[in-house]
């Protein structure tokens, strides 16, 4: 495993251990949840990448923003909403993120520092590069991360959005989740280059890969690049090489993709990757990580309880939010 | 007869009319792909076994390419059948179907043909403002598209077919709630209109609607799912008393003007229905002209009851206050007697 | 009072909004390069040397890009005045414009504003199909976005600078034929409704409609260009003894329905008229929420005059066909009595 | 003057010759007759980039088909159209190539193998590519050529429609034409790559510079990239360095450009460029030369005269031709 730069305190590592458990123990909650009929609409888990969303938001402060796709949960997680809050949003409950006006596919809290997901693939990234426009022209040093799919890097919205960060130089970090499918059709079939990273030359701005099953090499490589947004040398493009472990969405056949390819993958899962590097660099013991485990559970069932409970949005509140300040 | 589903009639116009015509293919995302989808709601499941990769062509993921290259494979003597997910991500393709596609014949003083057809899902199923939108009024009101809105798996595949053979461009929607495609794509709340289809060939020519119902009080006229929700709205009403008679124009461009307007001639009354939103949307249009060409005829005002002017929100008891249903229907009737 | 042509007025309320808050900046192609435009119309030329390139920021040839970096801007803390130069590459920008700026507000449950004004030129000038569209009604058919249409510099003014202080998506439409610019930029055929432009600063709040003409018998509603139509055609009714009140809305989303309800209610008659195509266009949308909510105050059927269902036509006869004019509006008319 | 790859007809080269001196003094027609108002609309002017133009369409086949943009006179010349057709669009009349529907910036005839030009800027790349999807589909060894300017090439049009083109390895020859302006805005300031040719390695396609200024070395790029096209080994980027002598459109201030800039460019014409060579090689006499000359002038007097004479489009024409059999 790959030594970090700089001494990365401790509580960064819980952190990210925390995280990434979080993330994937809420996938597997909602996926349950899903299943029983308790929840609405479709959710795409983000089961596998939990790497890149706490390895990239790690590396950013609170009053950075993130941008984010159908997949958000697993950034959601990672930029620090509470899952009291985005557990009660899949459940439709005023009490949710986006007070049930938005659920799975539009997670995300402003005063988190994160824009309601933007489920158009791709269409996130022209107005991450439009908030990149915004820190730097209130002169701030604050950065924004977007994160978008392979898929999403065939949209013209890619092109256009990263172009235009590149010629001003705006301070934002282009994170694509390249996990080998939009869908079922595998990153092969619509590209003819090896690596997104490959993209950034048309640009003029650093491509640069990350192992995206490694916490810190994202971690690493989204620092370089947060270094470099703040201090007004403008975007980086990071290719995050990851992998879904479940299905795209809520009714994935999943015949597109070989059992091996998901066995190789699963080997090379980043949490207990990362578990293991902890114990043996005796950063934590076995037993601070179990700690970590049950605090997970402990606030994931707090938070299902929480959605369980709360109330649901009246029918009539579809009228209001459509401007602001008409607004509950 | 035989009872198929809407999803089992469209795939069935597609392979009978890509076998019958070379040039006919289907472009789109993930529908070709072996173990995948077959497109986001199965239609083309199936068919790249049949014809290839080749002719049931995966894309990348974009729409202005799909669109564009739709377009052009018109140009260049092909058939296009593009497919779009769902139909919100129609946005990302206006360009190429509103300046480029309506256009180009026009722009050519007729020269140039554009034969290719655009499917696309519409309609709420708790995916909140982005994946749930009813979008038919914004390609109406653009000269040099025809657009279908059939709801029944019959006209389905006849109005699919005589789009493929179409010389211009059709924007073919279709209700997710309808299709009807059974095991993992069943939505909740899905309606199931299996429906009788002939073993024949048929096709189903533009601008003639279907009278769903017969009546005398009133005309309700709906399109897609909204046409059910009047023939609910219409059994309520019966035991009341009121019969409505329900109209599904099955085609919005060419629209059948004939038909309505002798309904409307009869019963002196008019009901719209439409899953969009109300501002500048279909119910408008068809209230309009119709107050303006049976105005004589009309004993009352003609009645939307469309979706509200809001985003589709997510949480399923908003959704259901923004959705048109029976009850609000059978209301907007009743306001009129 | 001095008179400005709406290029000035339109001008002057950016100066004045970039003076008043640092926060407001304007985007777009060409808006900005010195020696160049300053924007396709000119209402930018000049401000760069004022405000430097940063403030008035030109961008690539992608409209995507402008309206997405708009709406994120506005998410960000700015707020954007964007520029497209003809308003039919609304399309190439329709995404970010229908999904992300009009739904991200309601999206978030109120969280998240977007402060953020878009406009665009539109009507037709002998450009053809591709650079003459009207295109308000797709935007007022969209929940979450307001829409301005002003016809006069005076209005032009006051509603900028409300929309540029509204924390809302604004659509904000100016018509080519009324920019009244000198010089380079005049068209064939433009008016130029020079207008008294007060000194002293002042806002106009949106969905406020103005009497353009007091009458008695029939009420005529036009936006932009064809307010100009009206006004034409009600003197050549006035000289028959048919004195035609005009009503011109100024904002189409919040709609002043008292005003126009009123005025039929009065006049017992309406025409709308509208430079964009007749199906599923704005004039149906009035015309059936008139009938809707006056119908027992109208006598005649609300007539509506618009453009032609086709494309726009280069031909310079073949465009005059295509578009309203008085003479339509006082047939229109006289087929109501 | 770099040599040609195989021996070049006389003929070829007296058609290039004249193509480009008709398309030059069909602008200088056209400019005159707007300025006296006897023009509707607006014109974008090609006079300069000739060598694209013909360089380009002398390496196709009449089967070939071109796509064009909002300054297409030039590709409508140099594609064959007969200027007769090409006047009378201009003045709006029923014998013009698009009966009076379309206008300068729609001009075209498919029967010629010009799609009406696309005036949307970028609009017409990915139509290019639907071109080459249906070429070869159909088994044929046809090739499309897809103009756009070094504006368009930020486009999302352009991303998209390049990359279908690339994973499909269609027969397109996709020819940018770098006049180093969008509109007023440099070239440099909406990208941050030297040559737009450098974009190509995003699509993982080859990406060639042509100085757009010689028509022979235009032709020479096109002939490599049209055989690799008929081949079936996939689309090639060209872009091609030229300059426009006029202003972007009918009302161009002009003045964000320099003189200097100007006069370097025009040194460079490349119509008294060819003819040079052609007398220096002693391909033709300077009479031979000078009645091409004259065939050109005869030809435009004849074509303004036709344009003039001929009938306009009746008012209700415009009802006409919305949907293919309606028509006239
Ligand atoms: C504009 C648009 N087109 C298509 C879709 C449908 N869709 C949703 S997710 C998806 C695949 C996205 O792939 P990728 O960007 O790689 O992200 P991943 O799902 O792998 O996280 C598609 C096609 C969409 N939401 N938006
Ligand atoms: C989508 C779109 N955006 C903007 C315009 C307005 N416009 C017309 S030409 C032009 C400049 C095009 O630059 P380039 O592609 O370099 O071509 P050139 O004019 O230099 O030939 C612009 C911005 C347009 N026609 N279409
Ligand atoms: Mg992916
Ligand atoms: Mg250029």
């Amino acid at each position: 495993m790959k030594l970090l730069k700089k001494k990365v305190e401790k509580d960064l590592l819980r952190r990210m251990y925390y995280q990434m458990l979080m993330a994937r123990r809420f996938e597997e909650q909602a996926s349950l949840l899903f299943v029983n009929g308790e929840l609405p609409g479709t959710v795409h888990l983000y089961a596998g990448q939990e790497a890149v969303a706490v390895g990239v938001c790690s590396a950013l402060r609170k009053d950075d923003y993130i941008t984010s796709t159908h997949r958000p949960h697993g950034h959601a997680v990672a930029k620090g909403i509470p899952v009291k809050a985005l557990m009660a949003e899949l459940f439709a409950k005023t009490t949710g993120c986006c007070r049930g006006y938005g659920g799975s596919m539009h997670m995300g809290d402003i005063d988190y520092g994160m824009v309601p997901a933007i489920a158009i693939v791709g269409g996130g990234i022209p107005v991450a590069a439009g908030i990149g426009l915004a820190f730097k022209r209130l002169k701030t040093d604050r950065v924004v991360a977007c994160f978008f799919g392979d898929g999403a890097s065939s949209e013209g919205a890619f092109h256009e959005g990263v172009n235009m960060a590149a010629i001003w130089d705006l301070p934002v970090i282009f994170v694509c989740e390249n996990n080998l499918y939009g869908a079922s059709t595998h990153v092969s079939r619509v590209m003819k280059v090896d690596n997104i990273a490959e993209r950034a030359s048309a640009y003029g701005i650093p491509g640069v890969i990350a192992d995206g099953m490694d916490v810190l090499s994202v971690y690493d490589a989204t620092v370089e690049a947060v270094e470099r947004a703040r201090s007004g040398s403008g975007p980086t493009l990071i290719e995050c090489k990851t992998y879904r472990f479940l299905g795209h969405s809520r009714t994935d056949p999943q015949q597109y993709r070989s059992k091996e390819e998901m066995e190789f993958w699963k080997s090379k899962d980043a949490i207990p990757r990362l578990k293991a590097w902890l114990i043996e660099n005796e950063h934590f013991t076995a037993e601070e990580i179990d700690r970590i485990h049950e605090e997970v559970e402990r606030e994931l069932d707090e938070a299902v309880e929480f959605a369980k409970n709360s109330p649901s949005p009246l029918p009539e509140d579809a009228l209001k939010n459509v401007f602001v300040g008409e607004g509950s | 007869m035989r009872k198929l589903t809407i999803v089992e009639a469209l795939k069935e116009a597609i392979r009978e009319e890509m076998i019958r015509d070379e040039r006919v293919f289907c472009i789109g995302e993930d529908i070709g792909t072996p173990g995948g989808w077959g497109g986001a709601f199965t239609v083309t499941k199936g068919l790249s076994e049949e014809f290839g990769l080749d002719r049931i062509l995966d894309t990348p993921i974009a729409e202005t390419g799909i669109a564009g290259v739709a377009v052009g494979a018109a140009i260049g003597g092909l058939r296009p059948i593009a497919d779009v997910q769902y139909g919100d991500f129609l946005f990302c393709m206006m360009d190429q179907l509103v300046n480029q596609a309506a256009k180009l014949t026009y722009m050519s003083g007729g020269k140039l043909c554009i034969p290719m057809v655009m499917r696309a899902p519409v309609g709420a199923t708790t995916r909140a403002a982005q994946h749930s939108q009813s979008l038919e009024s914004y390609f109406v009101h653009v000269p040099g598209l025809k657009v279908a809105a059939p709801c029944t798996a019959y006209d389905c595949k006849g109005l699919l077919k005589s789009a493929v053979r179409d010389d211009n461009p059709v924007l073919f929607f279709e209700h997710k709630l309808l299709y009807g495609s059974k095991g993992n794509r069943a939505e909740a709340g899905a309606l199931s209109p299996a429906g009788d289809v002939p073993e024949e060939e048929y096709l189903i020519p533009f601008g003639k609607a279907v009278v769903r119902r017969e009546g005398r009080d009133v005309t309700i006229v709906g399109k897609l799912l909204t046409v059910y929700r009047a023939l609910e709205a219409a059994e309520i009403l019966s035991k009341e008393g009121i019969e409505a008679e329900v109209i599904d124009p099955r085609t919005l461009v060419p629209f059948d003007w004939d038909t309505l307007l002798s309904s409307v001639k009869k019963t002196g009354r008019l009901v719209v229905v439409d899953e969009e939103p109300g501002n500048c949307g279909w119910a408008s249009d068809i209230g309009a002209k119709t107050s303006e060409m049976a105005f004589d005829y009309l004993d009352a005002p003609v009645r939307r009851v469309t979706a509200i002017d809001t985003p589709v929100p997510f949480a399923p008891e908003m959704e259901r206050y923004y959705l048109p249903n029976a009850e609000k229907i059978v209301a907007a009737v009743k306001s009129l007697t």
